[in-house]
């Protein structure tokens, strides 16, 4: 209906962010700052409702393709959503709305919040146009923005760990920018071209099978920069010392939104870009170790967020091995598991920042006894806990089966042997992390700690929700995400959709 | 931070008009000479910065103060998506240089170039100074 | 022989051995430039052609001498953009830096860990 | 000292691979509109720019620099995003160097 729905969603958001803090000066001066909050909220919701605007097409099959300034792709910069896009938007855009409307009562105490909704606004901006552009350089340009957002986000509360934690992350997602943008110069010397359905166009006629060694070279490089971003393990380095020390809610749109996003561009580059479903050992062996170096990590912390961030990282590991099967089941359980991931972690996240909101520490030695003054904190927790470990009637259940399923009828049993022993491990360290937060003897001074507030637990609770209902009917999650997979697997409709049959 | 000695303060005085005229300069013939929109802004931002270490950062806080840096960088990135609109109102797409083209080689030529260009030149020159003025602060509680 | 990608991917090794090596995060900084001036060099210097002129309409080179003569122009307009990138991202990491010190008296990153404890 | 040789041995092997790359696979240097690899032959998308952004007919902007042209007609959205960043990055400065206490 609207036909600018896919620009809009991305300009919406970047509109929002620059007139923030033009707002704020106002609603400063009249002493009205909820207004400014408001105004965020609303925001986000309608970037929400134009990605819901934009399912039935998609879904229906259809690839929209938007160009900019009207200019014929490969000349110009196009907007293409296909199934994979508009699943990610969904999930971005979904978890946005919740984390802002969480960040109405978890950030009131901070100062400097025009700059904080400033920033969560044009993450969100980022992240759309990192999702649903069509152009590789557009895609590096908008992945910046994300990055560097993320590193301002990091350093928000500007104690002594958010500074060294900011500064680390920068150092090394500056390192895989310029390996990305190093990898984009060398498609470009090579192919002559920056849409992304041009090159894959291009890269098919040069021919993947072998891969020559240049295309080795490019693959690996992207390949690097990307996983630096995404925190797979060689370089998953910076990655639980940023989650600890951002805010809460960041942390969730961290752990749920550019995670996701980083999964996609990989998705993207392997299989319409470069067409190449060879990779898929690279992929199984690359997501076990993530897997296994995540869970063992995770094992040892004591500090809830950084736990959270550890059991990020394995998870991940999950999607790829799932990704890596290569057959039909295990993408659409890879592709499940990162619909569900994104949920779950928003989830555990908010629930962390619940309990430092009103306790005002992580440390689980310190922490104790706390079911009896939040229990609907800790029950919402505990939901997420066994939805991450794969345990039924959880949504966690339904992906992980679909890709042990999937990695026995592939042959590839040590593998699925592996993902069920990380499996019992993670249930093994969430356990103990509610032992020692929800249960066991209580310390005198958290006697009077109250539940948390209503805005709060509201998108808690509805996330919660979102883990039954897709672990109890776990069909109407593969409904959700198999407009994905056809579109993963479609290299040529897309290249057809874009290019229009030239 | 105090200024600097008579030498400094008279060069910057005579220099910097002319620097400011020159980033305007840049900024407006984006389209037909090399330069534009950031490299403008940028040597806008040089005249501020002469000021500023000429005669002290009360001076250059008194002659652009850091509340007009951030709403006149919220005013050029504003102009920027407005312009990319007018594509959008206009029945196009967005960012369609809608609006008529002049002749090749005049000042006037090129469509929405201008805009945008003075759009983006605003709001580097505006977003460098309140850089400036937030590093500045870092030193400024150092001196008390 | 391809004299200007050779020199443009040794800057991106030296710029690399810098990040890699150095402790001081200014240091640090500096390699990061240059690593992407590295990348910026080839990128430039890969739209080069035999006789190049500059991709701008004059009174001396017309339309169509541009259009047969003109070095590519993508690849600059890829580098401006790239050139902002590089110094928003640095303009973070310097500013970091001076709130580190500020604080904390310190650049040396190993020290950074080691007071975290 | 051992991170030092460790550190010379990976950016020798990884200055080596990409020198052999530069050398062997891409085209010299100086041939700009040609883009070819073994059985792939083709042109720079970019040759369409230097002939079509000049003229306002042809459907360009008119512009005189085509690399104007480029930065702010067939890619202004990237540019946009390179406003965007710059916006981010001031935001975040400031965002840094904040007052400690609301008020001013």
């Amino acid at each position: 209906m609207i036909e600018a729905a896919p620009i809009l969603a991305i300009i919406i958001p970047l509109m929002g962010s620059f007139l923030t803090p033009l707002i704020s000066i106002l609603t400063k001066r009249y002493k009205k700052e909820r207004i400014r909050d408001l105004f965020v909220v609303a925001i986000v919701i309608v970037t929400l409702l134009l990605v819901l605007h934009m399912l039935p097409t998609v879904w229906s099959g259809n690839i929209i393709v938007y160009r900019l300034g009207n200019w014929t792709p490969p000349w110009g910069i196009c907007l293409a959503i296909d199934g994979l896009n508009i699943l990610v938007a969904l999930i971005v855009s979904g978890i946005a709305a919740l984390v802002s409307i969480y960040s109405l009562m978890y950030m009131k105490n901070d100062t400097g919040l025009e700059k904080y909704y400033t920033l969560l606004l044009l993450l969100l901006a980022s992240m759309m146009g990192v999702t649903l552009t069509g152009d590789f350089f557009n895609l590096f340009v908008f992945f910046e923005i994300m990055s560097v957002s993320a590193y301002a986000l990091v350093a928000f509360r500007r104690n002594w760990d958010s500074i060294e934690a900011s500064i680390k992350y920068m150092v090394i997602g500056s390192l895989g920018a310029s390996l990305v943008l190093l990898g984009i110069s060398f498609t470009y010397s090579l192919v002559g071209s920056l849409n992304i359905a041009d090159i894959a166009q291009k890269i098919s006629i040069i021919g993947t099978n072998p891969l020559p060694p240049v295309l080795i070279l490019i693959l690996a490089l992207l390949m690097t920069g990307f996983c630096i971003k995404i925190a797979m393990v060689p370089f998953h380095a910076w990655m639980p010392d940023a989650y600890q020390a951002a805010p809460s809610a960041v942390a969730a749109l961290f752990a749920a939104g550019t995670t996701t996003v980083g999964v996609y561009v990989m998705l993207r580059i392997i299989y319409i870009l470069f067409g190449v479903a060879a990779l898929g050992v690279m992929l199984i062996v690359l997501g076990s170790v993530t897997m296994v170096v995540g869970a063992l990590m995770a094992l040892v912390q004591r500090d809830l967020k950084r736990l959270l961030a550890y059991s990020g990282i394995s998870q991940v590991g999950y999607i790829l091995l799932g990704v890596g099967f290569g057959t039909a089941l295990g993408i659409e359980g890879g592709l499940f598991h990162l619909l569900n991931n994104a949920i779950y972690k928003a989830l555990l996240f908010m629930c962390a920042g619940a309990i430092f909101y009103r306790v005002g520490t992580c440390n689980l030695d310190e922490l104790g006894g706390l079911s009896k003054n939040m229990p609907i904190t800790a029950g919402l927790f505990t939901i997420g806990a066994l939805a991450i470990s794969g345990v039924p009637p959880f949504n966690g259940f339904a992906s992980k089966w679909t890709i042990y399923i999937a990695g026995i009828q592939a042959g590839k049993a040590f593998f699925t042997l592996l993902a069920i022993i990380v499996s019992v491990l993670t249930l093994a360290y969430l356990l103990k992390a509610i032992n020692a937060i929800f249960l066991g003897q209580r310390p005198k001074r958290f006697e009077n700690v109250k539940e948390a507030p209503m805005t709060m637990i509201f998108p808690m609770m509805f996330l919660a929700v979102l883990c039954i209902v897709l672990g109890v009917l776990p069909s109407l999650g593969i409904d959700i995400v198999s407009p994905a997979y056809n579109a993963l697997t479609n290299q040529h409709g897309y290249i057809r959709a874009v290019l229009g049959g030239i | 931070m105090a200024g600097m000695t008579l030498i400094v303060k008279t060069a910057s005085r005579l220099l910097s008009p002319f620097v400011l005229l020159f980033g305007i300069y840049i900024v407006l013939h984006g389209h037909l000479t090399p330069g534009g929109g950031f490299p403008g802004g940028v040597i806008i931002v040089a005249a501020i910065v002469m000021l500023l270490l000429g005669y002290g950062a009360e001076a250059a806080k008194a002659k652009f103060s850091p509340l007009q840096a951030s709403v006149s960088e919220n005013i050029g990135s504003l102009i920027l998506v407005a312009t990319g609109l007018l594509g959008l109102f206009l029945g196009f797409n967005f960012m369609k240089n809608a609006i008529p083209l002049g002749t090749t080689g005049n000042l006037y030529s090129a469509g929405i170039i201008i805009p945008l260009n003075i759009g983006v030149g605003i709001k580097v020159a505006a977003g460098l100074a309140v850089i400036l003025y937030a590093m500045l602060t870092a030193f400024e509680e150092e001196e008390k | 022989m391809n004299v200007d990608y050779i020199v443009a991917m040794l800057m991106i090794s030296f710029g690399l051995y810098c990040l890699l090596i150095k402790r001081n995060l200014i240091k640090m900084v500096i390699g990061l430039e240059i690593l992407t001036f590295g990348i910026h060099l080839f990128l430039i210097s890969m739209g080069y052609r035999e006789g190049g002129i500059a991709p701008i309409v004059t009174s001396t080179n017309p339309a169509s001498v541009v259009a047969t003569m003109g070095v590519d122009p993508l690849p600059q307009a890829l580098v401006l953009t790239s050139i902002v990138i590089d110094v928003c991202v640095t303009a973070m990491l310097l500013s970091l830096a001076i709130y580190a010190y500020k604080h904390y008296k310190t650049l040396d990153t190993s020290e950074l860990r080691r007071l975290k404890g | 000292m051992m991170r030092r040789v460790l550190a010379i041995g990976l950016v020798c092997a990884i200055g080596a691979l990409l020198v052999f790359t530069v050398s062997n696979y891409l085209l010299p240097f100086g041939t700009f509109p040609q883009r070819k690899f073994e059985n792939f032959e083709n042109q720079s998308v970019a040759q369409v720019y230097l002939e079509n952004a000049p003229k306002a007919e042809a459907g360009g902007a008119g512009s005189a620099n085509v690399v104007t042209s480029i930065v702010w007609d067939y890619r202004g959205y990237d540019t946009l995003g390179e406003a965007t960043i710059l916006f981010t990055a001031v935001c975040g400065v400031a965002m840094l160097f904040r007052a400690a206490k609301e008020g001013d």
